[in-house]
């Protein structure tokens, strides 16, 4: 099992750093959503199916909702 | 009674006014005005009391406390809001509904964070209070207030962050969130684990009182905010957030290292709050440097923790409350008449409307705290408190106000200096801002006069400080 | 282990709070900030054997060993407090390009009179 | 340099924290090493328990009447039961930050869409979203029993609106989800009231709570969660109807 946990830690830190350093702001906030996906799967191994629910859905859904719209909107300007 | 109702109301009422339309206006100063009148009821009551929220008795429960420092601040907070409320009745705001949820969910997280004995309860209350302010800092009418709200919520959230840390290190340490009960468990725990816990919090809630590296936020966020909201934020929040660093660092963690961390900090504070407050030229950034001074001497009493400090302390809170309240009302009337407050600009407004400088002037002379003033014994009662601790620290506190004094006066002497082309007729005030002016006023110079004796109420906060001190606070 | 990479992600997300200057970057490395929090919280009350604390027809006990629920109670609580904040800073985001035109930082010319 | 800078800062943070990890001890308490905590120490096992006001023995899921607090899912029983208070500040936070982008960016006309929706697409989405409100009301009804609640049901019922939004090009959301949240807010303060009443204490149950593992168990929780997600719900939708909004014409 912590080997799993070990694997998915690395690539959340990794998919963390690049949200960050990515030039693009679409590759940024895909990565937030992915290590938002990742970190609901960590939940899950830490028996919290709870917040792995909570984190899906408001956390990763609706925060990648969000930003989408923001940058649709922020897009227009042509601003990247 | 039950403090649960100073929240429960605003609450409710919040809620309604969402879609209430213009009623929301209404329920605003309805639940103000009866939170006022519930706040003399618990004012009266003596010794800890302990109300427990949904059946279940603390540490397992969330209760609210009640002692001798929580009414005297409950208190004054109710007043200064309705006070705030009155002298900015004249101003008009875009969405004013909207904006109306805002100030009363203000008005319910700040008495929550005041009243509540639970660590993870008064991170909620302070996230309420904290989104509830951004939204006031972005309600100001030119972009840079927006700018000013983003960069508040960035510093704001990542603070909330750290404080949230510390509550769970405490947590996985001590295994309860009750506050009385984190005091008794306090001298068992790990002493590093307590240091980056206590740190975490300092963090946390060193952004919400403007504590020295975290504080770049304000003086734009309340230059910018509109009037009512820049008044709030100053005279309002501040109380709470005060009163919440004291009980947690001062009371439940204290440990010497944080106490002399904030010390120095505090020092720190004020001393810069005052250099940069000296050399501004608008009067709400000059208000907000010297807030950011107030807040910074405050702190530096609530490090010393002896009891006289913390009287002192809670006497300049007071103070500063009432005092800001007048000079931030009395900005945001200029800013509506004269619509700049820079310091030419406004040059001998405060001839035509007497009254106004009347104000800005008792407010200014009770913030560098001149005699006859509330702020003269507050500060007199803290050169005292630490005259035996160390020789530095009143003299800090003289020269702050040695600076204070000397730009109060440049602004009030260019407020009333005859300027030839304003014309001389009057121009009247609003009736709201005289009236709760008059009041702020008569309170700061009743405090003035008083014997020291007949303010009991403050000598109560002393011994229940060295009660505390010992003891777990508040009822376990 | 799960404890070491969440500090490590409030670390990447301190880191990014500092270095970035674009606005939408910053709260995106808030969101990873209060990610890493949410992840050490939870990992705090996390027990060898424990099981799901939810009782079921299978679980069925009270006095079985299960992991701590308090901490994923405090979780959820500051999950939906980081999306409500996350929502204002992006309209917030929305109203400064609209007036600024840009959301980088250093372009904006704050009026630090 | 600023980012090398920050790298330290944030290296240094990590050290810090990571400093005082498993440092428990027997004679000092610290944070214990990663699975190894004893719940009996904690506040917490009391919930588990379900033994706060008085020793409730064994609870047998399927058996047990009239627990303390009667919901089969521990963490739901201490979001809606036991910690009441702290869920009903939650819920104002994410109502005040809903009411702040609405003046931040709300109203406006509707923004059009770039690219023209397929009519098979319109009316399959008519079919998910109706799919969607089911699931979303199933979640947050069985909070008491099944992970999930009210927050994540609220949720799913907001992306069904966001479907409708993003397929529809002048759907708009109905000023009725502005009443119904208002007044889900308002009975969630209600139920507290009438809980500081009838029992005393603000947000006190006072309902039976049944045996553990029913629908109708735990007494008010269900009945909480419902409010919740049906705030949620309707806040969310408006919220993201606020970010489909056109910029006001200065």
């Amino acid at each position: 099992m912590n080997v799993i946990s070990f694997i998915i830690g690395i690539v959340l830190v990794i998919s963390a750093i690049v949200a960050i350093e990515a030039k693009k702001l679409i590759t940024s906030v895909v990565m937030l959503s992915l290590s938002s996906l990742l970190a609901v799967v960590s939940f899950v191994l830490l028996k919290a199916p709870d917040v792995a629910i909570t984190e899906a859905s408001v956390g990763a859904g609706f925060t990648t909702a969000i930003f989408l719209l923001t940058l649709k909107r922020l897009g227009r300007g042509k601003s990247e | 009674m039950n403090p649960v109702w100073l929240i429960a109301l605003p609450l409710g009422l919040a809620f309604l006014g969402i879609f209430a339309g213009k009623f929301s206006k209404v329920f605003l100063w309805i639940s103000s005005i009866i939170n006022v009148t519930l706040s003399f009821f618990i004012f009266n009551g003596n010794g800890i009391e302990s109300y427990i929220i949904g059946g279940w008795a603390p540490p397992y429960g969330i209760n609210l406390v009640v002692n001798d420092i929580t009414r005297l601040f409950l208190l004054t907070i109710n007043i200064i809001f309705l006070l705030a409320l009155m002298t900015t009745s004249a101003e008009v705001i875009k969405k004013p509904e909207k904006n109306s949820i805002a100030f009363m969910l203000s008005l319910a997280a700040v008495n929550g964070i005041l009243l509540t004995g639970d660590l993870f309860n008064l991170f909620v209350f302070l996230e309420i209070s904290a989104v509830a302010a951004y939204i006031m800092a972005s309600s100001g009418t030119e972009a840079v207030s927006k700018l000013a709200s983003f960069k508040y919520l960035i510093l704001g959230s990542i603070a909330s962050s750290f404080y949230l840390l510390g509550v769970v290190v405490i947590y996985a340490s001590t295994g309860t969130l009750n506050m009385a009960d984190v005091v008794s468990k306090v001298t068992s725990m790990n002493p590093d684990v307590l240091l980056v816990a206590g740190l975490l919090m300092i963090v946390g809630l060193g952004v919400e009182t403007k504590l020295f590296p975290f504080n770049g936020w304000a003086p734009d966020v309340y230059a910018n905010a509109s009037g009512r909201s820049s008044t709030i934020l100053a005279s309002v929040l501040p109380i709470a957030m005060i009163s919440a660093f004291l009980r947690i660092i001062v009371f439940m963690i204290n440990s010497g290292k944080l106490n002399e961390l904030t010390i120095i900090l505090g020092v720190i504070t004020a001393v810069v709050g005052e250099i940069l407050a000296f050399s501004q030229k608008r009067m709400k950034k000059m208000l907000a440097y010297s807030s950011i001074a107030q807040a910074g001497i405050i702190l530096t009493m609530i490090g010393i923790g002896s009891s006289k400090s913390l009287i002192g302390a809670s006497m300049l809170v007071l103070n500063n409350g009432f005092g800001k309240l007048l000079l931030f009302s009395v900005a945001s009337q200029i800013m509506l008449v004269v619509g700049s407050d820079n310091i030419d600009d406004i040059s001998g407004i405060g001839r035509k409307s007497p009254l106004l400088s009347l104000l800005f002037g008792a407010g200014a002379l009770t913030i560098a705290g001149m005699p006859l003033f509330f702020g003269f014994r507050s500060k007199l009662y803290i050169i005292s408190a630490t005259i035996d601790k160390s020789a530095w620290i009143p003299a800090i506190i003289l020269i702050t106000a040695a600076i204070e004094a000397t730009y109060y006066f440049r602004w009030l002497f260019n407020l009333v200096k005859p300027y030839a082309k304003l014309s001389e007729k009057r121009t009247p005030i609003p009736f709201g801002l005289a009236l709760a002016g008059l009041i702020a006023v008569f309170i700061i110079i009743i405090f003035g006069i008083l014997p020291q004796s007949s303010l009991d109420f403050f000598n109560k906060i002393g011994d229940l400080s060295v009660q505390l001190g010992n003891s777990p606070m508040g009822v376990m | 282990m799960i404890q070491y990479f969440s500090v490590m992600l409030i670390a990447v997300g301190i880191y990014g709070l500092l270095s970035q200057k674009n606005l939408v970057k910053l709260v995106v490395s808030l969101n990873i900030a209060e990610l890493g929090v949410n992840l050490f919280i939870v990992s705090l009350g996390y027990v060898a054997e424990g099981k799901i604390p939810i009782l079921s027809p299978i679980v069925n006990s009270s006095s079985m060993n299960f992991v701590d629920p308090l901490p994923q109670a405090l979780v959820l609580t500051a999950i939906v407090i980081g999306v409500a904040v996350t929502a204002l800073a992006l309209s917030l985001v929305l109203k400064v390009k609209e007036s600024y035109g840009t959301i980088e930082l250093d372009e904006i010319r704050g009026d630090n009179s | 340099m600023k980012k090398v800078v920050a790298a330290i800062i944030a290296f240094l943070f990590f050290v810090m924290f990571v400093s005082i990890l498993n440092s428990d001890s027997k004679s000092l308490m610290g944070i214990p090493k990663f699975g190894e905590v004893n719940l009996a120490e904690r506040v917490s096992s009391r919930y588990i328990s379900k033994s706060v006001s008085e020793d409730a023995g064994e609870i047998i899921y399927g058996e047990t009447n009239n627990a303390e607090s009667g919901s089969a899912n521990m963490v739901t029983s201490i979001v809606v039961n036991y910690r009441s208070f702290d869920t009903l500040g939650e819920v104002t936070v994410l109502f005040i930050a809903t009411t702040g982008v609405a003046i931040l960016i709300g109203g406006g006309k509707r923004q059009r869409l770039a690219i023209s929706v397929n009519p098979i697409l319109k009316i399959s989405a008519r079919i998910i979203v109706a799919l969607l409100l089911v699931f979303g009301v199933y979640v947050f009804t069985h909070g008491h029993l099944t992970p999930g609640g009210g927050f994540p049901g609220g949720t799913i019922i907001a992306a069904s609106t966001l479907l409708m939004l993003v397929v529809e090009d002048d759907k708009r959301v109905s000023k009725l989800l502005k009443f119904l949240e208002g007044s889900m807010g308002f009975l969630y303060v209600v139920i507290g009231i009438a809980g500081l009443i009838i029992t005393g204490s603000f947000l006190q149950n006072f309902l039976p709570t049944g045996t553990i593992g029913n629908l109708f168990s735990a007494g008010i929780a269900p009945v909480v969660y419902s409010i919740i997600g049906l705030k949620v719900g309707a806040e969310l939708s408006g919220l993201l109807d606020d970010f489909f909004a056109e910029e006001e014409e200065k």
